[in-house]
């Protein structure tokens, strides 16, 4: 009785399996997609690219990476930071030492060797968890920078540990108009994105998953925690090594170890919390949320016709910033991207109430 | 062509940790602008108009900053910030604008052949290594007494605090001083061990190099342990009023450098108290009028403008300067004690000229000490010795050309 | 064992202790999981809530104590009164000191307290002194034997049973005057769950204390309950004295498991019977 | 009533003098007995007498301090509780163990993870050897579903279902492992009736269909005494009882110490 | 060796102050299980308020008790605006709420009262003590600091045996559980973060006196983290000896070790430190077992 069944599941099933079930958000989807590589660069300025679109898809990239680790594997990482650091500092190296080397094959190394160090800080979480667990991170994330400084090959012994990244070239193509960057960018965190998003919803994805929710439970179906720990640190730093790359290569240019700072870490926490733990898309609403909105709130008063002292202004914007961070979670506590889900969800009922 | 307007970008931070050293700074910029206007009637008829922008010390917000700033036609820039100037070196290049990092910043930048849009005029950290080494030298009386005197340098340990430490290996070199590197990790808010450390090593003199709250706490555990405030002497950024107000009693004779002078009576500030606190134009209700940090900012938007005059000088006058005349403008400063007098002040500060090639001024420096109420001129003012500086900026500025593959730009036509 | 006349039951419709009219309950703003439900609980009784998973029973009860906020749940319509005055706007513990309990579903034991502490935190809310409160938690070692066995252990690694034990324990501690039991029976081995029962029942006789009691072993619910309501998917489909009720043909079937002929064995379920819904 | 069609294999597992303790507390003492093949066996007992920390120490979640086990002929004191799951030995938890934040179908698929290989690298493509994999097993997991009547909730977060929903989930769970020995800890507690029915049929069906062998713990002695093979019963730690229903349930030791007067 | 001792002491004292500002972080987790990012605000808050007042002219009694005041009725506010509505979520969503709350607190003092260093003097002596004829040197401030550390220890110690002490367990472990059996969470919730803005009161009294009020207080959090750790999220007494084993670890390391690579290191050996101690215990020196049970 069963093949009848499954004769028509196959076919069904891929469907089924597809990112975006319902045709409506696969037409969305190609939409962002048409609008981030064509519409964008039609009138986007300068101003745009550096100062919001190109951080804002470094640290969405980092987001993700931390949302592999903590959102969907339950791991507590204060590292973020660091991890960045690395991956910088890493592809910096590898691109000034082996200078004719494929960029993207520079970011891949700069990747692996990101994913090796999360992984050797990742060990501690066989015994630790929870809020304990950010202790490792933490040490990490004092740590790297401190080592990076300290041994001068890193940034091949500049005085002030500073490193200044080579033009960018990629298969001949030169990356020096901002245009160019963001579209460099916005490939790489395209691809990754879509790995990440077919990493979480297959085995690796589901073992995070057990991992994250009962852990006992997840050991006692088979799950080995040490692999899934691991491999989980691992994919994760590997995204934010890359976007750690992305940051220095195509964002600041030159910077110093200690830019990769515990601040950012927190950025990163944030961003995924308020996005949406375990949820892709959160990570990127959420790195709109802590990285661009409180510099659209400081414009506000400007725009409105209001001149008030920077000091006040940028007081006012801590203030409505953390009132909006409280609002939201009120709202939904489990994100910007549940809250997307809801609404979404209510749309489909409309319009009946429920 | 009163309409005429060029904005002259402000980078602050007002608020945050590090804001009771930018808060000053801040002002005395928008007030020494805002004096040329009401003053001057503006620059040759060209009004100057303040834009601030609030960086919070933090890159990502400074990058955006100075991008905003640009796109309202902003064209020299004062970031404030070492992590901030090192991003926007690179972009300065590509958008033809100035980054005027003054006192801070990458030393090597002084290169202008090399750095064609950076300047760091009147003095790097790496000058005032110098300077500091020469004062101690001159405190125990002669180079080469400083021969087995034992010199503790105590920077926080961040890319700012590393910066002259070359300069110092050098000097202990070649004076046979012992130099003593005592790094103090970020942000350096307790230093107990660091100073029961440095009471060990029993040095003659201290060199500081801290950064915000971190200085108050070095004065203060120096005190603790018992080491003489006017054996200390802060850089710039370690010796302003918000780090002697916290250490409180501690900081009385504490020492400090400066590339200007600390007195208040000279003619530009009776201007400014004149045309500004009198008439409560004055930012911040002048509450930081006259402080060191306050005059800081005030050389900062001095030079600024005084870029912009000679830029119009040769581009003409009541013209609103793009960046590359901007630039232009800043090679041509040549502030001579006339014209140091005519900007009211006299013997707050040495005659400075900028090059092409030179994009420091080789401007000099000068030793201030807290007498407990405010800051006083405690030394003759002081040339770093360029000529040994100058193969380190040329190193380095050669390794960054390598780096970048830039080519040296060539000054001798121009 | 009790008998229901009818002069008790128009007292019951006439004077409630609680009464909900007609509530709905919504879910994270989208589900919809009460449709109206309407129930009474006479002062001095025992009501039992009986249905399916899923039918509202633990959503009913904690609309009752409040305790809906908490899971994002919302009571959009309908209102509860309880001692002729409406609670639904109240805040849980204050519900808790009007006399009215729940011992939620699932136990809910505080995992690192001891079983102890456990039971002394249902005293939170009582004025009376501490020797009273030793007094009640000595009767509830009596009830319970096995916890005071386990008194000094905590909490998280006792055995289910033990568990399910000191959650009903702890209710007893804050001196009720009405409980909501959901689901006491589970998990419980079948003396105890006798035990359980005739605890209530003693209770009920002794001290008046009324009981609205969520259960799936329906044969128990029925045989010590007044009177039952039955819950299909958030809608009450039938309510009677329990009396009535347990005569009642389907839920003989499909409740008590007495087929026409007795109880039918778990082993000759048959494989195709579907169960016959309500209108719901 | 015995189940007379059904022939009952050789030992599965066995258990050797079992003793487990927490500090003071003697969970178990020196308990033996063992699983056949293709049983039904029972573990009965007051509550806190060592059942569910029976099964703990069967599938290596608790480490007896004495005894062996002896489980394929393989004896052996301890084993970590994954080691146990790869021999094939799945379970279900007293107190619901399901994987709140993931959907219904994605809690069966991680029971079933065991059996799929695709690694990072070719999940992180997707197309390709790792699609086919998903597909062929999501096949498996869905005639579980079905076979569980819980086609409607399978793209539901499992934190939302009713405690009863939730366990029967639970057991799809175990199943979706195909294992050899299933330990059912409290399967039906907090079902009505009619619920009670559809899981004895399920166990009864995965019994004889898969002939998966089943140990479970359930305090219902309706459903034990109709369903089970064999029944063991503990109290206190130790063991009191061990044989067919009939038996057990006459066996005065057992009615004093756990079933109390009979309705 | 004196100079062993002089860095030994003075590592301990310097732990004392950590813990100052631990301590308000272990109240708010024991009772909510949330991870109160916002202490390091909360105690800049005070600070601030505390110097406002004084240099409005306020005598330094009134100005206490006004402070005091504030910090309490912002227990009320935090309870009322935030937690209420988020009864029975993941610590980890309180703890970005709390997070909201810093930055509002953050802009909110800054606000009212400015971005400038303040001096803070409350008359604590600050001059050195020599014993052992000038071999070890130890700062009266310090010894205050212990002092009052001692004092805040013990007064919590007790408040832990009250009625409220048990409550405020079970209210972490359980939210709702807590709520079903009549405990008040919203009273609850209040009492503690009033507990944990005086605590951070004293420690904005006692770091102030020692850099002046600054925002630059707001990132001494951090340096409390490790000492949580190392103590344990949910023991009063751990936070105090966390933080001494910190200050004394870090201190030793920075002197001993340091020299060897570079300098520097006791940020991240504080961390490496706590990480040593929680491998052989995973919840910390004196925290609550984590239960794993099926
Ligand atoms: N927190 C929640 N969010 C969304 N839906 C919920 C939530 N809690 C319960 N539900 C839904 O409400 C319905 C009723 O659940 P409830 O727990 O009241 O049923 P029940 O009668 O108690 O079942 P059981 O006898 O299994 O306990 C179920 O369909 C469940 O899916
Ligand atoms: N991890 C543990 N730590 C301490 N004591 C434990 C632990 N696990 C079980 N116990 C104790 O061992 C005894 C047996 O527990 P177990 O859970 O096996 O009982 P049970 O037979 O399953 O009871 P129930 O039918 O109520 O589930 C109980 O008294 C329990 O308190
Ligand atoms: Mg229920
Ligand atoms: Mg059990």
């Amino acid at each position: 009785m069963f093949y009848r069944e499954s004769g028509q599941y196959k076919t069904s099933y891929s469907a089924d399996q597809a990112i975006f079930t319902i045709p409506q958000d696969r037409i969305f989807f190609a939409l962002l997609m048409l609008v981030a590589f064509i519409g964008v660069p039609l009138v986007a300025t300068d101003y745009l690219y550096t100062a919001l679109i190109i951080p804002f898809l470094c640290l969405s990239l980092a987001a993700l990476g931390l949302n592999i680790l903590t959102g969907y594997c339950g791991q507590l990482s204060l590292g973020t930071g660091a991890f960045m650091g690395v991956g910088a500092v890493a592809a910096w190296n590898i691109a000034s030492r082996i200078p004719d080397l494929n960029l993207l094959v520079v970011f891949v190394l700069a990747g692996l060797i990101t994913a090796v160090v999360g992984m050797v800080f990742g060990l501690p979480s066989m015994r630790i968890k929870g809020f304990y667990l950010a202790v490792a991170t933490l040490a990490a994330q004092f740590f790297l920078p401190w080592l990076f400084v300290k041994i001068g090959w890193f940034t091949n012994y500049n005085a002030s540990g500073v490193v200044s990244v080579p033009n960018l070239t990629l298969f001949g193509w030169k990356i020096d108009q901002p245009v160019e960057k963001y579209l460099f960018a916005l490939g790489i965190v395209t691809v990754l994105t879509l790995a990440a998003k077919n990493l979480v919803r297959s085995n690796p994805g589901r073992q995070w998953m057990a991992i994250r929710d009962m852990d006992i439970a997840a050991e006692i179906i088979g799950i080995r925690p040490v692999v899934a720990k691991l491999s989980a640190f691992a994919v994760s730093s590997f995204f934010v090594g890359i976007a750690g790359a992305l940051y220095l290569f195509v964002y600041l240019g030159s910077a110093e170890p200690d830019g990769f700072g515990i601040n950012l870490s927190f950025q990163a926490l944030f961003m995924i919390i308020i996005g949406g733990l375990g949820s892709i898309l959160g990570s990127f609403l959420g790195a709109f949320f802590i990285l661009l909105l409180p510099i659209f709130l400081t414009q506000v008063p400007p725009a409105l016709g209001f001149d008030l002292s920077t000091a006040l202004v940028s007081h006012l914007e801590f203030m409505v910033f953390g009132a909006l961070i409280v609002i939201f979670l009120i709202l939904e506590p489990h994100g910007l991207a549940r809250l997307w889900q809801v609404a979404k969800e209510k749309l489909r009922l409309w319009p009946f109430p429920y | 062509a009163s309409a005429q307007e060029q904005v002259i970008p402000s980078m602050v931070y007002r608020t945050g940790p590090y804001a009771p050293s930018g808060i000053p700074v801040a002002d005395g910029f928008s007030d020494y602008v805002n004096l040329i206007n009401e003053r001057d009637g503006g620059l040759n008829g060209v009004k100057l108009r303040v834009e601030e922008c609030e960086t919070q010390y933090n890159t990502e917000r400074g990058v955006e900053c100075y991008e905003r700033l640009k796109a309202q036609g902003g064209t020299i820039f004062s970031p404030y910030s070492t992590g901030i100037t090192y991003a926007l070196i690179d972009r300065a290049v590509a958008d033809k604008s100035v980054i005027f990092s003054m006192g801070y910043g990458r030393a090597s930048a002084t290169v202008g052949n090399i750095f064609p849009w950076v300047f760091t005029a009147p003095a790097t950290y790496w000058g005032g290594a110098s300077a500091g080494v020469q004062y101690f030298a001159k405190e125990a009386g002669g180079k080469d007494k400083l021969k087995g005197k034992k010199i503790a340098y105590v920077y926080i340990d961040i890319a700012y605090g590393k910066e002259p430490i070359p300069v110092f290996q050098n000097y202990a070199e070649e004076l046979g001083f012992k130099l003593e590197l005592v790094p103090v990790p970020a942000p350096g808010l307790e230093q107990k061990s660091i100073w029961l450390q440095i009471r060990q090593m029993r040095p003659d003199y201290v060199y500081l190099q801290g950064w915000g709250a971190m200085n108050a706490v070095s004065i203060k555990e120096a005190a603790a342990v018992g080491f003489p405030r006017d054996k200390m002497l802060g850089v710039w950024w370690s010796s302003q009023d918000s780090d002697v107000q916290a250490a409180g009693a501690a900081a009385k004779g504490y020492k400090g450098l400066s590339f200007h002078g600390a007195s208040k009576d000279m003619g530009l500030l009776k201007d400014m108290k004149k045309y500004l606190v009198d008439k409560g134009k004055a930012a911040d209700g002048a509450k930081h009028f006259g402080e060191i940090g306050y005059l800081r900012g005030a050389m900062n938007a001095m030079f600024t403008v005084e870029a912009l005059r000679d830029a119009q000088e040769k581009y003409g006058k009541g013209k609103v300067m793009n960046g590359e005349q901007s630039r232009d403008g800043f090679e041509a400063i040549n502030l001579t004690d006339d014209r140091i007098a005519k900007l009211g002040l006299k013997g707050f500060l040495q005659p400075i000229k900028m090059a092409c090639d030179n994009h420091l001024g080789d401007g000099k420096i000068v030793v201030v000490q807290w007498s407990g109420d405010q800051w006083k001129t405690a030394s003759d003012w002081i040339a770093p010795e360029n000529q040994k500086l100058w193969p380190l900026y040329l190193k380095d500025a050669e390794t960054y050309a390598r780096e970048k593959n830039i080519a040296s730009r060539n000054c001798a036509k121009s | 064992m009790t008998t229901q006349t009818a002069a008790d039951l128009a007292a019951a419709v006439e004077s409630p202790l609680l009464s909900i009219s007609n509530i709905e309950v919504i879910y994270n703003h989208v589900i919809l999981v009460l449709k109206g439900v309407s129930l009474q609980v006479p002062k001095g009784g025992i009501v039992a809530l009986l249905g399916a998973n899923g039918a509202g029973k633990t959503t009913t009860l904690k609309a009752i104590s409040n305790l809906l906020r908490a899971e994002r749940g919302d009571i959009t319509k309908g209102h509860i009164d309880y001692h002729g005055e409406r609670i639904d706007q109240l805040n849980p513990s204050t519900v808790v000191r009007k006399g009215l309990i729940q011992v939620m579903e699932g136990r809910h034991c505080f995992a690192h307290l001891t079983v102890e502490e456990n039971l002394m935190t249902g005293a939170y809310t009582r004025p009376d002194g501490s020797r009273a409160i030793a007094q009640d938690l000595e009767k509830v070692y009596t009830y319970f034997p096995r916890l005071k066995v386990r008194r000094k252990s905590i909490a998280g690694y006792t055995s289910g049973g033990e568990q399910q034990m000191t959650a009903i324990g702890r209710a007893l501690m804050s001196k009720p005057d009405m409980i909501l039991l959901d689901e006491p029976s589970m998990g419980l081995a079948p003396q105890l769950v006798e035990e359980i029962f005739e605890i209530v029942h003693k209770l009920n006789k002794d001290t008046g204390v009324s009981f609205l009691i969520a259960e799936q072993n329906t044969n128990m619910a029925l045989r010590y309950a007044d009177y039952g309501y039955i819950l299909e998917n958030g809608r009450i489909v039938m309510d009677g004295p329990a009396a009535k009720l347990r005569e009642n043909s389907d839920v003989k079937e499909f409740y008590l498991g007495l087929g026409t002929g007795g109880r039918m064995s778990f082993r000759d379920v048959k494989h195709y019977r579907r169960r016959k819904r309500w209108l719901a | 009533m015995m189940a007379v069609h059904k022939k009952i294999g050789d030992v599965l597992l066995k258990v050797d003098n079992i003793s487990l303790s927490f500090g003071g507390v003697k969970a178990l003492t020196d308990i033996s007995f063992e699983i056949r093949e293709h049983e039904i066996l029972a573990i009965i007992g007051p509550n806190g007498a060592g059942k569910s920390s029976m099964l703990n120490c069967i599938n290596g979640f608790y480490h007896p301090q004495e005894g062996t086990i002896t489980y394929r002929g393989e004896a052996r004191r301890q084993m970590r509780p994954h080691e146990a799951a790869s021999h094939g030995i799945a379970r279900t938890f007293q107190n619901i163990a399901l994987f709140r934040g993931m959907s219904t179908l994605d809690n069966i698929m991680t029971g079933r993870l065991l059996k799929m290989k695709a690694g990072l690298l070719s999940s992180a493509i997707y197309k390709g050897p790792a699609e086919r994999e998903q597909i062929v097993h999501r096949e498996f997991c869905e005639r579980i579903i079905d076979f569980l009547e819980i086609e409607a909730i399978r793209k539901i977060p499992v934190g939302r279902l009713p405690y009863g929903l939730q366990k029967r989930v639970e057991l799809g769970r175990a199943l979706a492992a195909e294992p050899s020995l299933l330990l059912l800890d409290e399967p039906m507690a907090g079902m009505n009736l009619e619920e009670k029915q559809d899981m004895c049929r399920f166990i009864l069906d995965v019994n004889d269909e898969f002939g998966t062998t089943i140990c479970l713990i359930e305090h219902d002695m309706g459903v034990v005494m109709d369903i089970s093979d064999r029944v063991v019963v503990l109290d206190y730690g130790r063991k009191i009882g061990d044989g067919v229903p009939e038996e057990v349930k006459n066996t005065q030791a057992v009615i004093d110490a756990y079933l109390g007067v009979q309705h | 060796m004196a100079f062993f001792f002089e860095v030994l002491i003075g590592g301990l004292m310097a732990g004392v102050m950590y813990s100052l500002v631990a301590l308000g972080f272990v109240l708010i987790f024991k009772a909510s299980g949330v991870f109160n990012f916002a202490q390091g605000a909360m105690v800049l808050f005070a600070g601030l308020f505390f110097v406002g007042f004084i240099e409005l002219g306020v005598p330094l009694w009134i100005s206490l008790i006004f402070t005091i005041a504030v910090m309490v009725l912002l227990a009320g506010a935090i309870e009322r605006l935030v937690l209420r509505h988020l009864v029975n979520q993941e610590g980890i969503i309180l703890f970005m709420a709390t997070i909201g709350v810093s930055f509002f607190l953050d802009g909110f003092g800054q606000m009212i009262w400015g971005s400038n260093v303040r001096q803070l003097d409350v008359g604590i002596p600050t001059d050195p003590i020599l014993l052992f004829d000038g071999d070890i040197l130890i700062q009266s401030f310090d010894l205050y600091a212990a002092l009052v550390a001692g004092l805040l220890l013990a007064v919590l110690v007790v408040f832990q045996k009250t009625r409220i002490g048990r409550a405020l367990r079970a209210v972490a472990d359980d939210h709702q559980a807590a709520q079903s059996v009549g405990i008040p969470l919203n009273v609850i919730w209040v009492i503690v973060w009033a507990i944990a803005g005086l605590v951070a009161l004293v420690a904005g009294v006692m770091w102030g006196s020692k850099l002046g009020v600054q925002p630059a207080i707001v990132t001494l959090a951090l340096k409390a983290l490790p000492v949580l750790i190392l103590g344990g999220f949910t023991s009063v007494p751990g936070a105090i000896i966390g933080g001494l084993i910190i200050g004394a670890g870090e201190k030793l390391a920075e002197i001993y070790i340091g020299p060897f690579v570079g300098g520097g290191i006791e940020n991240w050996f504080a961390y490496v430190l706590a990480l040593g101690f929680l491998l052989i215990r995973p919840q910390g020196l004196f925290g609550e077992k984590i239960i794993e049970r099926v």
